[in-house]
């Protein structure tokens, strides 16, 4: 499984309309996100999914100024944390 | 996983996305094993490094997130020639109890009040004089490396949404 | 604790948008506004810890919210600090988060295999460790014991230190260990060993609250020591009548407290701490009866040399180098006449000091009615006669009987957050053993030998190579395999481009490095070994004021990172005894054939006495885990069988997880405050008043010593003096402190603090990129001519955090030949402005 | 020989000089007189201010001790001595009032200050410092009491775009400077040399 959060800058005129279509798509969730043209995302895709093609489908959206990728991780079944106790 | 094959995906990832990566990463398996030294940049160690400029302090009245209630405020305006020593406290001319009215800074917190056995005093304790061992301004630099830290409200609110599915 | 609800694919997303937020400048958990919750979502696992940082010891309250830590604040219960933390400690919660921390092993490697010249690829623990332990055994089979060496650290924790001195001196038969305290506190260990025969202060914290005056000799304590500032100047500006005085070579922050401040040239606080010996006997005030009952005095070897190699002019030229630490006996009166030559208006012409300054400390000094506290640290420390200078400290002290009573403490300050605990209680040093005990003395090897269990003769009787003699060892090639833990030293160690990197790219050997994050030393190694930090482990620590401090592990570290104490007993697991031992040695234990060193050394009856059940419930201890006894007990218990009874006692480790430390010797459950002082150190037995019992006949020794020039002045080529240091937002090679964000952007890149005046005539402006250049290499940083430094006419100070300015590349590796700690403080670099000239 | 013989002797060349300047005019016109008094009036009058300007001058005035190696070296570090756009404020700017009979009178003050110099009133950098705040007094009250006119001289409060000022110090102008409520000393103490003990000083604590 993978894991990658971005930054997206919208045009603030349109900024509900991408959000809520940020939020239709499938595996994203928004994290954090400011009317003045921000976006953070994170982003996940699971093993059939291509993390690569979900991304660039964010940055080409309509309205979107520039989608930045702050963070990419995979995740294995083997690494998965318990808590300290 | 690894972190470092996690870095060099990112990199690839940025590049055939066309995104830019906010930091800085040396991809060139020079001298230093390939490893990245993003507090250095890309210069081999045994080569000297161009120095980065002198960066402007922030410079503003806003107050910035803590990380958790108990880390003292970062200022967020410069400090230059402020004088705190022996002879006087430019921080309290506006931080005071009896300053803030006129200032409309934040009072010192209460907690500045307290001697060493807990006790309030009446003025702030002399423990508590020198700010700057505690309060630092901030320059525009960026941070290369970022910080995973989770903040409390993040993780209680994560919490309350049920965490998620195994 | 609650069980665990988050799973890893949950901290990844909220660690990727926290970052994410991060990036876009925006405020966390915005929408996480207006909480209202019950009670157990809103609980903090709140326990103590101490910090990581300087050696002052303060102890941290750390919150734990599943497995994370998420908030830390200053511990109200702690005697230290009492509620309060400096900015560092504050963010010492974002301090293990930084993005790019270690994980897994990293081995150098082309085609698949090792290779010098490889790239770094993830290997696993197995395969580091078969690859490391192949090369650690034929360095052994080439050069014997001393093909082998470890670097390690005043931040080691005690059981750290103690496995690893195990590790090599009786298990590779070796004392090629040394710590990073060499660079740190090496001078304030001799100094106290000549005066007084027994390492560490005899004073304690609770000094700055009961004294009239501190002197800080060296030491900007407003920055690296802010905790104890807070009491300094609570002191101060509470009590109108205390005098505060501080002596550099340049203005920093401390002066800000300074009704006497004073900037002496560069190695001239040697004719100053004469001068007032001289003052103090020239107005009749010498404590006679003091002196009488409690000293002797000692004519120290003179021109000692500067520690460099032996081919270098200097030290070829130098008369006493073949043993600086010589002394002969000599009368008071003798004395006297020694520093008579000490005027104060001599000391004024000399030092650049107005006289009427030096004469308002020396009176401080002198009047009887006055406690005095002298602080010192690595303006003292790192000084190619740092010793001497602690030596001259304590004379001042001792002359007029102001030592070892509440209020009057000559107080040698350090730098690490074990030094004292980890570097020179467990004995971590070159030359030393636990318990203040030397490879050279016999009966102490024979002590060691028995409590280890181990046959006469395993511990070698040559004192081993140095931090500065092991980087010349390693570039001569005659130390083939090595480990670094817990420190920077190629960021750290002076003269890097002649001797620390050639010497760790040597292909003759190779280099293991420790460490929680990339580093410069990192990828000079070979092997990259990725370390749990802090909290991710149990600990314990020892502070300045004798004062050892305990924590548990309260998370867990990222990926496969493991503590340096796993690390050290997993790797002695690869070694059988026949590989290091000699077949004489082990005719002498028999039935130690066919087993390995961590049988040998860690199952041995001893360290694994207690059992895991012993462990508190509720807390993870992942090295007990996995070996399957209560590690940190056994090896405590064990060091502490060294100075329990021999002035060193400790009391049993469970306490220590009670309290907020305790201050050694612990008799009968109670600390000692001040030592050799009859009623407060037990002993000092009733009737003696004061005993200096370090030394056989009960006397401190007071020494003449003389001035002597530096190795390096500045002349026509290089005119400037250059200092490095720190800065208070960060701590030593930046390495964690560069990760907090809010750390990183107070102070982010060094720059070289010089004097305006300096400036101008060099046609330079501030933020000016410049190379700071020495006969040895140069750096290019910035010039600051504001800030928090006022610099004199012909010095400049650059800090040493940095890793893109490696401040190192330009100091010279000249040391105190006594101590053999390296002078960081003096050298002689030019100024040039980077490209074209204007 | 007597001393008064003696002097007589050595000022002898000057007799007929001043038999010459004290005897009344036969040669030059009542006006040419005038005239040429006027001219002769304008270049001494021209030599004493280039006197006084020479004497207005950070070289003169840094070029005693006390001056040089206490408040100048201080300035050095401050925003008065290197900023952004390099103009810099040299002691007079501040110091010295600009219209004249200010001047006059702040010169005729610095004539106790040249009486220090001369005794050492200031001498060592402890006796300066115990002097600080009296010195730093007179100047507060001398900058209170004309509105800041030297601040003023070049930063005009009416020329100030807030705009390009931080918000913290915007916000305080619009407040405080731009109301008149306060004058520019009243909050900018210590911005060109270390302050003195600030104790009981207004504002601070």
């Amino acid at each position: 499984m993978e894991i990658a959060s971005l930054v997206i800058h919208v045009r603030p005129e349109r900024f509900e309309e991408v959000r809520e279509a940020i939020g239709a798509l499938p595996g994203t969730e928004i994290a954090a996100s400011d009317p003045r043209g921000k976006i953070v995302v994170t982003v996940e895709a699971g093993p059939g999914d291509r993390l690569g093609e979900r991304l660039t489908e964010l940055s080409v959206m309509p309205n979107v100024i520039s989608a930045t990728l702050v963070y990419h991780a995979t995740a294995t079944q083997d690494s998965s944390i318990e808590g300290a106790a | 996983m690894s972190r470092l094959l996690r870095s060099l995906l990112r990199v690839a990832l940025a590049s055939s996305l066309g995104l830019a990566a906010p930091v800085a990463m040396s991809q060139s398996a020079g001298p230093d094993g390939g490893l990245s030294l993003p507090l250095r940049g890309p210069t081999p160690v045994a080569d000297p490094a161009p120095a980065p400029r002198i960066q402007p302090i922030r410079n503003t009245a806003a107050r910035e997130t803590r990380n958790y209630p108990e880390q003292p405020p970062v200022i967020p305006h410069t400090i230059e020639g402020y004088q705190i020593d022996l002879n006087g406290n430019k921080c309290l001319s506006c931080h005071a109890r009896s300053r803030i009215r006129e200032s409309q800074a934040p009072m010192i917190s209460i907690t500045h009040f307290m001697d060493r056995e807990g006790q309030f005093l009446a003025t702030v304790s002399p423990r508590r004089f020198f700010c700057t061992e505690c309060h630092v301004s901030q320059t525009d630099a960026k941070p290369p490396v970022a910080n995973s830290f989770i903040d409390i409200d993040s993780l209680i609110t994560h919490l309350k949404a049920g965490g998620s599915a195994k | 604790m609650t069980g665990a609800k988050f799973d890893r694919r949950d901290f990844l997303k909220l660690e990727a948008a926290a970052m994410a937020v991060a990036a876009a400048g925006m405020a966390p958990s915005a929408q996480a506004a207006n909480l209202a919750t019950d009670k157990d979502t809103a609980t903090l696992d709140w326990n103590k810890a101490a910090c990581r940082f300087c050696g002052t010891g303060c102890s941290v309250m750390v919150g734990v919210k599943e497995g994370r830590v998420v908030a830390t604040h200053g511990d109200i219960k702690a005697e230290v600090n009492r509620g309060l933390n400096c900015v560092k400690g504050y963010f010492l919660s974002k301090m293990m988060y930084g993005e790019d921390r270690l994980t897994k092993p990293l081995l150098r490697k082309k085609n698949g295999v090792y290779d010098k010249n490889g790239d770094f690829v993830p290997v696993s623990w197995d395969e580091a460790f078969d690859v490391m332990a192949d090369k650690f055994k034929a360095a052994l089979k080439k050069r014997g014991p001393n093909g082998v060496a470890m670097f390690g650290s005043g931040q080691w924790t005690i059981f750290e230190g103690y496995a690893a001195v195990k590790l090599f001196k009786a298990g590779f038969r070796t004392n090629n260990i040394d710590p990073n305290a060499r660079h740190c506190m090496a001078s304030a260990v001799a100094g106290f060993m000549r005066s007084f025969g027994i390492d560490e202060p005899m004073g304690c914290y609770d000094d700055i609250e009961a004294t009239d005056a501190f002197v800080l000799w060296g030491s900007n304590m407003a920055e690296m020591h802010p905790i104890l500032w807070t009491r300094v100047a609570d002191r101060r500006l509470s009590a109108p009548h205390v005098k505060v005085a501080v002596l550099s070579t340049f203005e920093h922050r401390s002066f800000d407290l300074a009704d006497i401040g004073m900037v002496f040239k560069p190695q001239t606080d040697l004719i100053l701490l004469n001068a007032i010996a001289n003052h103090i006997i020239k107005t009749g005030r010498v404590n006679k009866e003091f002196v009488a009952a409690h000293t002797v005095f000692k004519r120290g070897q003179t021109d000692i040399g500067y520690g460099l190699r032996p081919e270098h002019p200097l030290q070829k030229k130098a008369a006493g180098a073949a043993k600086p630490n010589d002394a002969t006996d000599m009368s008071f009166e003798e004395y006297a006449a020694f520093v008579s030559e000490y005027t104060i208006p001599k000391a004024a012409e000399l030092t650049g000091v107005p006289a009427n300054r030096i004469e308002a400390l020396a009176e401080i000094y002198a009047d009887p009615k006055t406690k005095v506290v002298s602080f010192w640290t690595m303006g003292f420390n790192q000084h190619t006669r740092g010793v001497w200078a602690n030596n001259l400290a304590y004379n001042l002290h001792l002359l007029t009987g102001k030592i070892s009573e509440p209020g009057n403490s000559p107080f040698s300050l350090t730098g690490q957050p074990s030094a004292c605990g980890t570097a020179r209680e467990v004995g971590t040093f070159s030359h030393r053993l636990p318990a203040d005990m030397l490879v050279t003395n016999k009966a102490h090897r024979d002590r060691a030998e028995e409590i280890w269990k181990l046959p006469e003769g395993t511990i070698s009787d040559k004192n081993g190579a140095h931090a500065v003699l092991q980087n010349r060892m390693l570039k001569d090639g005659l130390i083939n395999a090595y480990w670094v833990q817990v420190n920077n030293n190629i960021q750290a160690a002076a003269n890097a481009l002649e001797e620390g990197i050639p010497g760790y790219r040597n292909p003759d050997n190779f280099i293991v490095v420790s460490d929680a994050y990339p580093t410069v030393t990192t990828v000079c190694a070979d092997l990259i070994l990725p370390t749990a930090m802090w909290v991710e482990k149990e600990g314990a620590y020892g502070n300045a004021e004798r004062r050892t401090q305990v924590w548990r592990q309260l998370v867990t570290a990222p990926g496969e990172a493991r503590s340096d104490l796993w690390q050290l007993m997993e790797f002695s697991k690869r070694f059988k005894i026949e590989d290091v031992w000699t077949d004489e040695l082990l005719a002498k234990k028999p039935e130690y054939r066919g087993k390995t060193l961590f049988e040998v050394l860690f199952r041995n009856g001893q360290v694994d006495k207690f059992p895991v059940s012993e462990l508190a419930p509720g807390f993870a201890n992942q090295e007990s885990e996995a070996f399957g006894f209560y590690v940190h007990k056994g090896l405590f218990e064990e060091y502490a069988t060294f100075g329990r009874g021999h002035g060193h006692d400790l009391a049993p480790y469970d306490r220590y997880h009670e309290e907020r430390g305790l201050r050694w010797p612990v008799v009968d459950g109670k600390e000692t405050r001040w030592r050799f002082r009859e009623g407060s150190d037990p002993y000092v037995k009733a009737g003696e008043g004061v005993r200096f019992y370090g030394y056989p006949d009960g006397k401190a020794r007071i020494f003449a010593l003389p001035y002597e020039p530096p190795a390096e002045s500045p002349d026509e080529t290089f005119p400037f003096w250059l200092v490095t240091g720190r800065v208070l937002e960060h701590w030593h090679s930046g390495s964690m402190t560069r990760r907090v964000p809010e750390l990183y952007s107070a102070f982010p890149e060094a720059v070289c603090f010089m004097n305006p005046d300096d400036a101008a005539a060099l046609k330079l402006r501030r933020g000016d990129e410049i190379k700071v250049e020495s006969r040895r290499g140069y750096i290019r940083t910035r010039v600051e001519t504001k800030g928090r430094n006022t610099m004199p006419p012909g010095v400049v100070f650059v800090p040493w955090f940095d890793e893109g300015q490696l401040i190192n590349k330009v100091t010279l590796d000249a040391t105190d030949p006594i101590s053999l700690q390296t002078d960081f403080k003096k050298c002689a670099v030019r100024l040039a402005l980077v490209g074209e000239a204007r | 020989m007597s001393l008064l013989g003696a002097l007589a002797n050595r000022f002898a060349w000057a007799r007929p000089i001043w038999t010459t300047i004290s005897r009344p005019s036969v040669y030059f016109s009542f006006g040419a007189l005038v005239l040429g008094g006027f001219v002769a009036g304008i270049v001494f009058w021209g030599a004493f201010n280039t006197a006084l300007e020479a004497t207005n001058t950070e070289k003169f005035c840094t070029s005693c001790h006390e001056m040089h190696s206490n408040v100048f070296e201080e300035l050095k570090s401050t925003i008065h001595f290197s900023n952004r756009s390099g103009v810099r404020a040299s002691c007079p700017d501040c110091h010295v009032p600009h219209n004249w009979t200010d001047k006059i009178a702040r010169k005729m003050q610095a004539s106790k200050e040249v009486w220090g110099h001369l005794f050492g009133t200031i001498g060592t950098r402890e006796k300066f410092l115990d002097h600080r705040f009296a010195l730093a007094s007179h100047e507060w009250a001398r900058m209170k009491a004309n509105d800041s006119l030297e601040c003023r001289n070049c930063h005009s409060a009416q020329s100030m775009d807030t705009t390009k000022q931080s918000p913290r110090a915007a916000e305080a102008h619009e407040r405080f400077l731009f109301t008149g409520q306060k004058t520019c000393i009243d909050c900018h103490k210590g911005i060109a040399h270390k302050l003195p003990d600030m104790k009981g000083v207004e504002g601070w604590q």
